[in-house]
């Protein structure tokens, strides 16, 4: 496991978004150590996909900077980014209802490849050779490591949720990640489907070498996996560390956590409505 | 500038907003049925002919005078809004735009072949029933049925403004527009409200048929207005009553000013080119609302 | 009955007729396709040559459309594009046919470029809209560009001709027509096999997902609008040699309509889809007016029931959105797996 | 039993199963709570109530639901919130180019056809005196806050006997919620409204609710008294994240565990 | 080459087995592409009543030397690619001689077809002034003067009423619509007519107050439309006389069906404009041929059916006379019997004997509305278009 002292390979630096008089990122920073895992919580509307939004180029940051191995991204158009590396899924599951599991794993490998028109028309020589590396690939790589053979002709839309997150994280490995960006990857999912997603995702850093930065609900998992937690509230960073110091931290107890004492929530309530 | 004919241009720009009100009009029955339904509908021209049929029937077939032809013509269009809805859109509900879009492609088409079966091709001339004599704006010459068509259209306009501001069932209908789910959580019959807007888009659209049809003439081609329609909408923003007026006027403004000083083949050039420049600048047209896309 | 056919290399899955009995019925309808012309008289062979150039254009709009999601009403008049290059390249330099067509086609892909320049900024119907724009902005070039275009009055093509042999009957222009369309289609089932047509998909399905995974959105959407817009040139160069005269007239907005109608009729984002569907729309004038003229009385008949036609015609497109809004190719898959499970139906 | 829920299983796009036979019931003049992670099926669950799946091209496949002891699988949504059951959706979803008072005219709507029924706003005004003093402005223009009040005062326009509140805490700040779900609470008291909550934030949805259920990938996996449930050290573990329990770590799975597992 | 050959020599092979034995006394076959439907429907059912009646005389009085006449036709919906599928069809189940095509479009598109099947002559429904042209056209001709030459009669009888009269004319944005506006400067020019103003209306335009302000500050004395049916028309003229215009109203032959005129109510009283032939009520003359078509139909029958009824006089004039001569049925048979026509009497259908040198008939006369009497009247004389 690379140290702390390690370059950061993504750097978030005094980022700020914010639309229509709403700020949804008030100056977060933070960075991202090669090949740990990161987590981002809060609780929702904090601001947590904004900021993979931000990251991956979708929005533009009002304000900051964000570096990826130390060089400034925070213009580069989204398909650029795709292209350093930096590949991600999404929350509420953004495959292509159009294509088979197979088609959508494949689209992952896009801006890898290098087939033009004439190619594609033709369909000889070059495009082909290159698909089928490219199916060789994803089938021997990817296909299998996920365990999705069985699915990889079907219809996305047919698939269960939590098959479809998986098919999300394919189309994410397909893109040769430096950086793999998860947004809620065991939403929705049982104890055992979670157990399962926690251990692809603990391979993919081991087998792979890929730095993970996810964003998480179950706290369970996040707080078992990650090396490091960042957590956000209101567009800002309120704490950020190792996972055992983060849910000690008062203030994220109170924000997001909970104090966890419900008969003294349950008793300031009452007391709120007497006073009214 | 000096022996610039400035009356003429007063004239000019008159006649413009003039027919720039009936495009208002017949643009104001498209944003209805966009804003509740969310339909794109291309026989808008064709329920405008629909209406000035009506009307012939009642008036130059039937015999009936011209107030009780009119007011049979807005009816009747409006049942055959409703037909429309029950049996062409209602069954599309949830299905992609572009196939309802195509939907009512073929409704134009089945239009207009009904008019062609039971009134013929030919063209048919409106009894008038507007007064005729030339109206003075001023020095300004006005044609008295796009000066009668343009108050007509504009009180209608200010009618269902008002309508829309302080009836209980504007404000359902807004609601409805702005978010089905809501609205139907609300307590509101929206498949109702769905049905009232093409009841009442296609009664406007009558009237405005009557009034284009007793300009120009009454032919199963009449449909082919409802183009400069869309132009209007898309210029206005197509879920925006006020952009209906202002992109009516504007495009009406447009026509009769290039039509003038350039000629008459650079009318639809420059009410096309304005359309696109319009788009370049504000994709989603002058008053119409801007979707927020998410990831 | 068929259930499922080993395969296995992973090219021989990724084949697009990847089964055996595809293969024998493609065989099939080749020959059919080579033999037609010699059973066929002048008039099928006319309607032949007609439904060719349309699946041709269909195909193209279907990849723009059906596939990227970009809806266009301009396709008739990037065809008037293809089909005054090819007038005015036959008639003022008399080059040879096949460089003629490929320059049709490049003609319209610039213009096609150019008119989908909106389409980063403008979605859905509002660039619907702007390609009718187009349209009638092209209109107008066309009718008053009159040194080149010959106005209102258009032009005439001379007859293509190859090897020395002027293509001026039905029967030869089939062996032009046939094979262009033939090609095209296998381009564009070939396209959706490659990276570039996945991009069109991903563009269709999710615009800004696809961005973020690494598909540059001007770029792509602006290949389907040249690659589409290439396949109405060189259809409107096969339909300018076919008609051998081209009017501004010619290509109205009609002609858009009729080539989207096609396409969701047959069903958008799918090949078989722009075929059927044009093969359908071309052919249901011409089979309704046969089935009046079966009528007693046929002569009378048909002067009122001319309308009926206009009325069935919007009835067909109307009742298959409201019953199938899938489409022919829908349809067409429901029978085959009906066959395929035969008599063990489920 | 003012609302029970019997064994429903619902599809999405005739493929994605999201309810496998979920069963609730909510007692009158009580709040229920439903909790569970995103994706679970939580607003689905809301939406099979409350008949608005076909909107989003969703179907009940099987079970049934009864409000006040009627089958409402043949009413229409704008029949049963006629009815008297109210569903305010996840993300406000307040009509936002009406103004705060227009948006209270539609919800009069819910009481076509009810009684001698008239629209109280001054309720709503006393409740939410912040509505009362922008009543004028546009919904759109809002805060987060200050929406949620509206969607919440809708509900009270309609004088519903039940209302279903999905994640009514949803990017507020955390005295924001409690403000909210003390009006929450008190409405329920005082107005005799029982209520169907669906919470991300469970502590404080237990806090408020008199019964609570947990769902899990489209079934409920516990259930019980609001107490019993925050006291329970599962709950406790997953759901109100605290830990301290000897829950097996997620690092130490083995994979040929999962990779037996995902044959299936 | 050798190739090129190899398969002319076998497709004409293939033609000469497959082609049924000519018969002495087969029927004669005139097919038809008839726009029944469509924005020009109105003309193409009188057309096709026209040609079916005047091929049911002739049939009745034993055909054209014995030999029958057979009519076939499609409807085209006006549109030029249908009008061309029905030209294969009929073509292909058929051997026709004679052939009436509906648009200047499909007339343009089927020439290169019909010079290469060298057995057709066509006529139509376009009288545009490119068709007149024995050249290009060698295969075609038409039952009137083209639109140049019926600008030439108005702007002659303009020059004799009025010499030196400012004239304006109004025209569609359309190849109908522009097609006689270059001979309406020259012509003007030759006649001594000063041109006032040309205005071009957009295809489609329902409102034409703009137009109006121009033609009106133009001040005309006479002002002829072109390129329309009816609208806007009528309001063109109701506008121009409320705003005190003095000016005279002219139309060309396909708005001058007396039915179309007298829509135009009470504007159209004095509307004037050329027609080539006599109106259906027209006894001002003595005319044979429209007594029998009085006799056939009590009720009024359209200018198009005229101009149909007057083709089918010419094709069996021109078959007559091919067949009389001895000579085969093909195009330029019956071309070179049409231009033989000399001093041909039209029984009273067209108030002079006419000729045909080239591919028009060059004849027309100025009718007046009168709307007391709800007819047409003379204006003028015939005037014949040298």
């Amino acid at each position: 496991m690379p140290g702390p002292t390690a370059n950061p390979i993504l750097e978030i630096d005094g980022v700020t978004l914010a639309f229509g008089g709403v700020t949804a990122l008030n100056g977060v920073s933070f960075e991202v150590a090669p090949g740990t895992i990161t987590s981002v919580i809060g609780p929702n509307g904090a601001g947590k996909t904004s900021l993979f939004n931000t990251i991956s180029g979708f929005y533009h940051p009002g304000a900051g900077h964000i570096r990826f191995r130390g060089d400034e991204i925070t213009r580069l158009a989204a398909p650029l980014r795709a292209k350093l590396g930096l590949a991600r899924t999404f929350q509420n599951i953004a495959l292509f209802r159009g294509m088979t599991v197979l088609d959508n794993i494949k689209l992952g490998r896009h801006c890898h490849l290098h087939s033009g028109v004439l190619d594609a028309l033709l369909y000889y020589g070059r495009a082909r050779r290159e698909e089928m590396r490219l199916r060789a690939d994803i089938e021997e790589r990817i296909i299998d490591f996920l365990e999705i053979d069985h699915i990889r002709n079907a219809p996305v839309a047919a698939l269960s949720y939590g098959l479809q997150k998986r098919v999300e994280m394919a189309r994410a490995l397909a893109m040769q990640p430096q950086v793999l960006m998860l947004d809620e990857p065991v939403a929705g999912m049982n104890r055992e489907e979670t157990e399962d997603m926690a251990r692809f995702i603990l391979d993919v850093r081991e087998e792979w070498g890929v730095t993970i930065l996810m964003v998480e609900h179950d706290m369970g998992m996040v707080m078992d996996i990650s090396d490091h937690v960042v957590v956000l509230n209101f567009g800002e960073v309120i704490a950020e560390g190792a996972p055992a110091d983060v849910q000690a931290d008062p203030e994220v107890i109170r924000a997001y956590l909970g104090s966890g004492n419900v008969a003294e929530l349950r008793h300031r309530l009452r007391q709120a409505r007497e006073a009214a | 500038m000096i022996g610039f004919d400035w009356l003429m241009l007063a004239e000019v720009s008159f006649a413009g907003l003039g027919s720039g009100g009936l495009y208002a009009l017949a643009g104001l029955a498209f944003v209805l049925i966009y804003k509740a339904t969310r339909v794109v509908n291309l026989a808008i021209g064709e329920m405008l002919m629909m209406g000035a049929y009506f009307f012939f029937a009642a008036t130059s077939s039937m015999g009936w005078p011209i107030w009780i032809g009119i007011i049979a013509a807005v009816i009747g269009s409006g049942i055959l809004g409703a037909v429309i809805e029950r049996l062409l859109i209602r069954p599309m509900l949830g299905e992609a735009p572009i196939s309802v879009f195509m939907i009512t492609v073929g409704l134009s088409s089945i239009l207009v072949g009904t008019v062609e079966l039971i009134w013929g091709a030919d063209q048919l001339r409106l009894p008038d029933f507007m007064p005729s004599d030339t109206v003075l704006i001023g020095e300004a010459m006005v044609s008295p049925k796009i000066f009668y068509g343009f108050l007509a259209a504009v009180a209608l306009i200010a009618c269902v403004l008002l309508v829309f501001r302080f009836w209980r069932g504007g404000v359902a209908l807004r609601a409805t527009a702005s978010d089905q789910a809501a609205a139907y959580s609300m307590g509101i019959d929206v498949p109702r409200v769905f049905s009232l807007t093409w009841v009442v888009a296609a009664m406007v659209a009558a009237i405005g048929g009557i009034i284009v049809g007793s300009i120009s003439s009454l032919s199963p081609t009449m449909g082919v207005f409802g183009l400069s329609v869309l132009v209007v909408v898309i210029v206005g923003g197509l879920d925006s009553v006020p952009g209906a007026l202002v992109g009516g006027l504007l495009v009406g403004l447009v026509e009769s000013w290039t039509g003038t000083y350039f000629g008459g083949e650079f009318k639809l050039l420059a009410t096309f080119s304005l359309l696109v420049l319009i788009l370049m600048v504000r994709p989603y047209g002058l008053f119409g609302t801007h979707e927020i896309e998410r990831l | 009955m068929r259930i499922g056919s080993a395969r296995e290399t992973y090219s021989q899955d990724e084949a697009l007729f990847d089964s055996h009995t595809k293969r024998v019925w493609l065989c099939v309808l080749g020959t059919g396709l080579v033999l037609f012309p010699f059973f066929a008289g002048q008039y099928w062979l006319y309607l032949a040559c007609l439904v060719a150039i349309n699946v041709a254009s269909a195909t193209g709009l279907n990849i723009l459309t059906g596939y990227t999601g970009q809806v266009s009403l301009g396709q008739a008049a990037f065809m008037g594009v293809g089909a005054y290059a090819v007038a005015v390249l036959e008639k003022q330099l008399g080059t040879p046919v096949l460089l003629n067509l490929l320059c049709a086609g490049g003609a319209a892909m610039l213009v096609g470029l150019v008119v989908g320049i909106p389409s980063l900024r403008v979605k859905g119907l509002y660039l619907a809209i702007a390609t009718i724009a187009a349209s009638f902005i092209l209109h107008f070039i066309f009718a008053n560009w009159t040194r080149v275009t010959g106005g209102t009055a258009g032009l005439t093509v001379p007859p293509a001709t190859i090897f020395g042999l002027a293509l001026d009957t039905e029967f030869r222009l089939y062996w032009l027509i046939m094979p262009f369309t033939v090609l095209m289609l296998a381009g564009a089932a070939n396209l959706f096999r490659t990276r570039i047509g996945r991009a069109f998909i991903a563009i269709r399905d999710r615009d800004i997902s696809a961005e973020v995974l690494g598909i540059p959105l001007l770029r792509y959407k602006l290949l389907s609008f040249g690659l589409s817009s290439f396949y109405a040139g060189v259809a409107g160069g096969l339909w300018a040699y076919f008609f051998r005269s081209v009017t501004p007239e010619s290509f109205p907005l009609l002609m858009s309509i009729f080539f989207l109608a096609a396409i969701i009729v047959g069903g958008m984002g799918s090949i078989l889809g722009g075929i059927l569907g044009a093969v359908f729309m071309t052919l249901v004038p011409e089979v309704l007016k046969l089935m009046v003229g079966w009528l007693p009385n046929a002569s009378e008949a048909m002067v009122f029931l001319a309308p009926v036609r206009t009325i069935v015609f919007g009835a067909l497109i109307v009742g298959f959105l409201i019953f199938e809004p899938h489409g022919l190719a829908e349809i067409w898959r429901r029978i085959r797996r009906f066959f395929h499970l035969w008599p063990f139906r489920s | 039993m003012i609302l029970e829920i019997n064994n429903i299983e619902v599809i999405y796009n005739k493929a994605v199963q999201v309810l496998r036979g979920l069963s609730l019931s909510v007692p009158k003049g009580q709040i229920v709570a439903l909790l569970g992670s995103n994706g679970a099926g939580k607003t689905t669950t809301l939406k099979a109530v409350s008949n608005l799946l076909a909107l989003e091209d969703g179907e009940m496949t099987r079970g049934s639901v009864a409000f006040a002891g009627r089958d409402t699988g043949d009413m229409r949504p704008h029949q049963l919130v006629r009815a008297g059951l109210f569903h305010v959706m996840e993300g406000r979803h307040v009509f936002e180019d009406l103004t705060v008072e227009e948006n209270l005219t539609a919800a009069t709507y819910a009481l076509t056809g009810r009684r001698a029924a008239s629209a109280d706003f001054d309720l709503v005004y006393e409740y939410f005196p912040r509505l009362h003093e922008r009543r004028r402005g546009l919904a759109g223009y809002l805060s987060g806050g200050e929406q949620q009040m509206l969607a919440i005062g809708r509900a009270l326009i309609a004088q519903p006997v039940l209302m279903l509140l999905d994640e009514p805490s949803l990017g507020l700040s955390p005295i924001l919620v409690e403000n909210i779900f003390g009006i929450i609470a008190r409405i329920n008291a005082e107005q005799g409204v029982s209520m169907l909550l669906v919470e991300q934030n469970a502590s404080v949805a237990l806090a408020v609710a008199h019964t609570g259920y947990i769902m899990e990938t489209g079934k409920v996996v516990i259930d019980g008294p609001a107490e019993k449930l925050a006291a329970d050290p599962d709950v406790r573990e997953f759901y109100l994240g605290m830990g301290g329990g000897e829950i097996r770590s997620f690092r130490d799975i083995k994979h040929y565990k999962r990779r037996k597992r995902w044959l299936s | 080459m050798k190739l090129s050959r190899w398969l002319t020599v076998l497709l004409a092979a293939a033609g000469i087995a497959l082609a049924p034995a000519a018969q002495a006394q087969e029927e004669i076959v005139i097919g038809g592409s008839i726009p029944m439907t469509g924005v020009f429907a109105f003309a193409g059912i009188g057309i096709n009543a026209g040609l079916q009646d005047y091929f049911k005389i002739v049939n009745d009085a034993g055909g054209i030397k014995g030999r029958k006449i057979r009519y076939v036709f499609e409807d085209t919906g006006y549109k030029p690619d249908v009008s061309v599928a029905a030209f294969k069809k009929l073509t292909g189940a058929n051997k026709i001689s004679l052939y009436y095509g509906d648009s200047t479009a499909f007339s343009r598109t089927i020439n290169p077809e019909l010079e290469r099947l060298g057995s057709i002559m066509m006529a139509g429904a376009s009288l545009a002034t490119e068709i007149n042209d024995p050249k290009k056209f060698p295969a075609q001709f038409m039952a009137g003067p083209d639109y140049s030459e019926q600008i030439g009669i108005l702007l002659r009888h303009i020059a004799k009423e009025k010499p030196a009269a400012k004239v304006a004319i109004v025209y569609s944005d359309s190849e109908f619509g522009r097609d006689p506006v270059n001979e309406f400067r020259e012509m003007s020019k030759k006649l001594g007519l000063t041109v006032a103003v040309e205005i071009q209306t957009a295809p489609g335009s329902v409102d034409v107050s703009t137009e109006v302000i121009k033609l009106r500050r133009a001040d005309p004395d006479y002002t002829i439309f072109h390129g329309y049916i009816l609208a806007p028309i009528p309001e063109f003229v109701t506008q121009m006389k409320k705003s005190g215009s003095k000016s005279h109203f002219m139309g060309t032959f396909w708005t001058m069906d007396s039915s179309t005129v007298m829509k135009m109510g009470e504007a159209g009283d004095g509307f004037m404009g050329v027609m080539p032939y006599r109106y259906y009520y027209d006894t001002s003359a003595k005319a044979p041929m429209l007594d029998k078509i009085r006799q056939l139909h009590p009720e009024y029958q359209n200018t198009p059916y005229l101009q149909g009824f007057l083709t089918a006089m010419l094709f069996v004039e021109s078959a007559k006379r091919t067949l009389e001569a001895g000579k085969p049925l093909d195009a330029k048979n019956l071309k070179a019997a049409l231009n033989s026509i000399k001093n041909f009497d039209t029984g009273g259908l067209i108030g002079v004997p006419i000729t045909i040198k080239g591919n028009s008939v060059p004849v027309g006369r100025i009718y007046r509305a009168d709307m007391k009497t709800q007819k047409m009247v003379p204006a003028s004389d015939w005037i014949v278009v040298e």
